[in-house]
């Protein structure tokens, strides 16, 4: 019983949970790059209100910062925050492959072994796979994290149409 | 006989019901499966069985009931998508029926959107639609000052194609009509009447309440200018329970669409002020949806996939030709609708010289021979034809020769009772 | 323990989920019950019984299997209205669940009639309502151009019924408010609020789904002008199934209101141009309705009148009681609404300080009890504590006092668990 | 079998059936103390328009003429003759009274015995009342007698109100 649950709450979520990274937002709403948004857990009303701000350096787009605000669950609140360690300061595509490897983690019901090369911390939400109403909630910092991300490339691109 | 399902005789098994009989001892005849079809074990077990072990509310519970009714519901969902080769899963939505399907799109058509039907648009059906595709639009266009307008059909049951330049036109915006006739039993050219209609950016929704318990559908696999935006069925047609019907559409245009019923599970965020909305398939499902009911359904679609539904089909098929050839030999007798039964479903509606449909499906009732009397929903049909209302046999994948020969005797024994001829 | 009822082992095992395990063995202790409710053995045999032997359209099938159908769901009918004591069987309308029937209410008063809501007119509902019951009206004022008003309720999760005057006025409408709070418990005075809006015209629709299973309803014997307009539950709270809910109207009312949907069973002729409606409660039954279902909900109504709701509701007060009892010994918990098991429902939504309602939750599934985490479809009402969801507690006729005790146990492990306090 | 048939399908009903008493319309539908009503069965399309002539001597209002045009089953087209030979030319009191016998009969699942006295062809009826499904038939004519006896009394209380 406490072993299942110490399987779906291991420290590291805990952790993060207490001691959420990168939280609060930061930076200027509208700056060139930069895009907010906000997603819900129609099922449970979490919320998180999330700020990325993109730029280019070099030929290559990175992710310069994300910041946000969020209430809900240990998890969700845990998986944010381990979100923002693994996309911070990482070129766009990268940090999306890693969103990738997530993704599948999470929607592998169990079954799939996480990398901690890529996932560092994330592996910690591999026992959150088996427990399917929970998966949203891993889910939904990083959801926002991507819609945020595309919006914010689609208008980088129009912006840099010159190069 | 050719085309027959190989194993009816076991087919038959499945359905309970089929072991029934009258007062009188008699085997019930069940020839009414256009009105709704018998359930076959499965599905009453499918349903029992998460009653009984697995109930919960969906989505917003996330206890072990919870999570196990949520993932019940939604593969019925995932069961019913693949049955229709639905493009998407999220495009299906459940309704309570096709009626409710068909006012949820022509209410919310009337609305908001691209496609807001107004003054001076005109939306076309046919003469041959069940009422449940007939009533909710004249209730939008009347709403909206738009203008209703149909096509006709001939006396074969077949619509008059020739009108179809002067009815699909600019001005047009919604092209609907049945699949399959439920009182002629006419096949409808989708493919046909979905792309003139696409032609002039009309957006076409298509009733399907008797086509999807008959004929194989793969939405996935028309040519998208051929493939309906909106198409419908209902749940107990296709040996499902009732309190369910099946909306799919065309992910772009759901989303267009303004929501229907507002309530729990539809929402993103609720303030007294103001609510967002969530994405589909909830933002058309409103408050608890039909949960063992999209348990049954699921076993359902998937008990008429495993029986395969090219075989369902030529089981229809030949059952229709016998029927048709036994029908010919009563004197008076005479059929509404196609003669061909490789051109047509089910559903075979008559008339008896001299006795009225009542009093014929009266005498056959009390021979255990289940039919129905009367205008079936369909009476502007009915008038094309000058009548008020008609005998109706419809048989189904459980349908016997045998029973199909019962209802010709007992169609000569009628007349003899009521000496006509 | 008083006001228990008598035969509650006996009771408990009229409720075939009761007897499951979660995967480590651990007894079902289900708490989730102002979700949805468990079925007795009656009502799933009464569904089996009818799909087995019975099954066939209504109303429309004069066949021996019809006229069966059409008895038994009639049937269900009657068992409503007595179960409410509706004043006229007629007057009780199947819905889908209970959020159609709010919708059918809010959309067709947008539409004509001489209650129609317009521009400038108000609409009253509550802040503690579910979305259900907020939503539609939301719809109807913002198509309609007029006002959507509201009271609000206190820390004690008491209406603040001084906004009477300034809030129920000449430009009021429609009144419309929960009987029993889904989320705070809350039992509103039906009778006050429905006199003060009669006495300036307005028409009331009190949403009964939380008050349905709990409390003993006879409408007609409440004085007229404190007896609602519209009451409206669901099916599946019942102890009956998914996929149907009811609408009881007052009959000039309904008959005022404008169809809803369109289709067939709804109608009384049908021509091309236009179609004339059947008379109550058809008028607002468009297509099949939910057949096996009123079967299933005449018997979970009966079961219940069985039971004796004056019986019923001693129970859900005797358990509350000892739930709020056993809730105020943990520490950090805070209880969201009334404090006094006599003057609330059965549903009791709390926070626990420094855990997330989805982590107690959680552990609460762990230890095989089901408790509802979220904000129950009811926003406004959390926004109001400053909270965006909570933990909720519900109990029904098979609680036992030792569920409550381990869901007590089960809070105190959580604190430790989360090393809070 | 046959014998369940014979019970509903009795002879005086195919009789009437076959040749239908005072079928079709008469007189001036806008004439005083006339009302024309259309009534249907839903169900299966059956359709009545059926006229009523009242009229008042010697203070007794009574049913002048009663006529309709109608398509329907044997059941409800025999119902509506028998019906027109029961109450044409009784006081309206009185014919209501033999709607009440009749109805009274109908719903009585097969368990009143009727009254001959009273129904004279009618109770030929008395069989359909085993047959829910068709009970419906057997009142559609008499249904529309009442309703448009109903309306023709209130607009003749009210064109007569100086007596
Ligand atoms: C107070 C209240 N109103 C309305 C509803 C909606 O009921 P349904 O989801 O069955 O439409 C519920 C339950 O979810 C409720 O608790
Ligand atoms: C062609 C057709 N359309 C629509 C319907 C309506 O289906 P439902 O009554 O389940 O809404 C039916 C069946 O009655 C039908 O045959």
């Amino acid at each position: 019983m406490s072993a299942e649950l110490d399987a779906l709450y291991q420290e590291i979520i805990l952790d993060h949970y207490k001691n959420p990274h990168h939280k609060g937002l930061r930076g200027d709403p509208s700056a060139d790059g930069t895009v907010e948004v906000h997603h819900v857990n129609p099922t449970c009303g979490d919320e998180v209100t999330l700020r990325v701000h993109l730029e280019e350096a070099d030929g290559v787009l990175r992710v310069q910062d994300v910041s946000y605000d969020a209430v809900g669950c240990s998890i969700s609140q845990a998986s944010t925050s381990v979100m923002t360690d693994l996309v911070i300061g990482k070129p766009v595509e990268e940090a999306m492959g890693v969103h990738e490897v997530f993704l599948t983690l999470m929607q592998g019901k169990g079954s799939v072994e996480p990398d901690e090369e890529v996932l560092e911390d994330g592996i910690a939400f591999a026992g959150v796979a088996k427990f399917p109403a929970r998966v949203k909630c891993a889910l939904l910092g990083w959801m926002a994290w991507k819609d945020a991300t595309s919006q914010s490339m689609t208008t980088t691109a129009q912006g840099g149409d010159d190069d | 006989m050719e085309g027959l399902l190989p194993d009816l005789e076991v087919v038959r098994k499945d359905f309970p019901i089929l072991g029934r009989t009258t007062a009188d001892g008699l085997p019930l005849v069940y020839l009414d499966s256009a009105n709704t079809s018998q359930k076959p074990q499965v599905v009453i077990d499918a349903m029992v069985d998460h009653l009984e072990r697995h109930n919960a509310n969906v989505a917003r519970a996330m206890h072990l009931l919870g999570a196990e009714a949520t993932e019940a519901f939604e593969g019925g969902r995932d069961k019913v998508a693949a049955f229709i080769g639905a493009p998407e899963r999220d495009e299906v939505i459940f309704t309570k029926n096709a009626s409710e399907a068909l006012n949820l799109v022509a209410q919310t058509l009337g609305l908001e959107g691209a496609h807001r039907v107004g003054p001076g648009d005109v939306v076309v059906t046919t003469e041959m639609e069940h009422h449940s595709n007939i009533v909710p639009w004249q209730m939008l266009t009347q709403r909206t000052g738009a203008e209703l307008r149909w096509f006709t059909f001939d006396e074969a049951g077949q619509l008059d194609l020739s009108q179809v330049d002067e009815l699909i036109t600019e001005r047009t915006k919604v092209v609907t009509f049945t699949w399959v006739s439920n009182m002629l039993g006419t096949v409808n050219p989708v493919a046909e009447l979905t792309r003139r209609a696409h032609e002039v950016g009309a957006i076409v929704v298509v009733d399907a309440s008797q086509a999807a318990p008959q004929l194989p559908i793969d939405l996935a696999a028309m040519p998208v200018e051929e493939r309906p935006d909106v198409v419908v069925f209902t749940g107990h047609k296709v040996v499902g329970p009732t309190g369910i019907g099946v909306l799919w559409g065309r992910r772009s245009l759901l989303e267009e669409l303004p929501p229907f019923l507002g309530g729990g599970e539809m929402i993103e965020t609720v303030t007294m002020e103001r609510s967002t909305y969530a994405g589909l398939p909830h933002k058309f499902e409103a408050g608890t949806p039909p949960i063992v009911e999209a348990v049954g359904l699921g076993a359902a679609v998937d008990y008429l996939a495993g029986l395969g539904m090219e075989a369902v089909h030529a089981h229809e098929q030949a059952i229709t030709a016998y029927a048709l050839e036994g029908l010919g030999t009563v004197p008076g007798l005479r059929v509404l609708g196609p003669l061909d039964a490789t051109q047509r479903g089910g559903a075979i509606s008559f008339e008896l010289a001299g006795v009225h449909p009542h009093d014929v499906a009266q005498v056959l009732d009390v021979r255990g021979i289940a039919v129905r009397a009367g205008h079936h929903c369909a009476r502007p049909a009915h008038a094309k034809f000058g009548v008020q209302s008609s005998t109706r046999m419809s048989s189904y994948v459980y349908t016997t020769p045998g029973e199909i020969d019962a209802l010709v005797e007992a169609l000569h024994y009628t007349r003899d009772y009521f000496k006509v001829g």
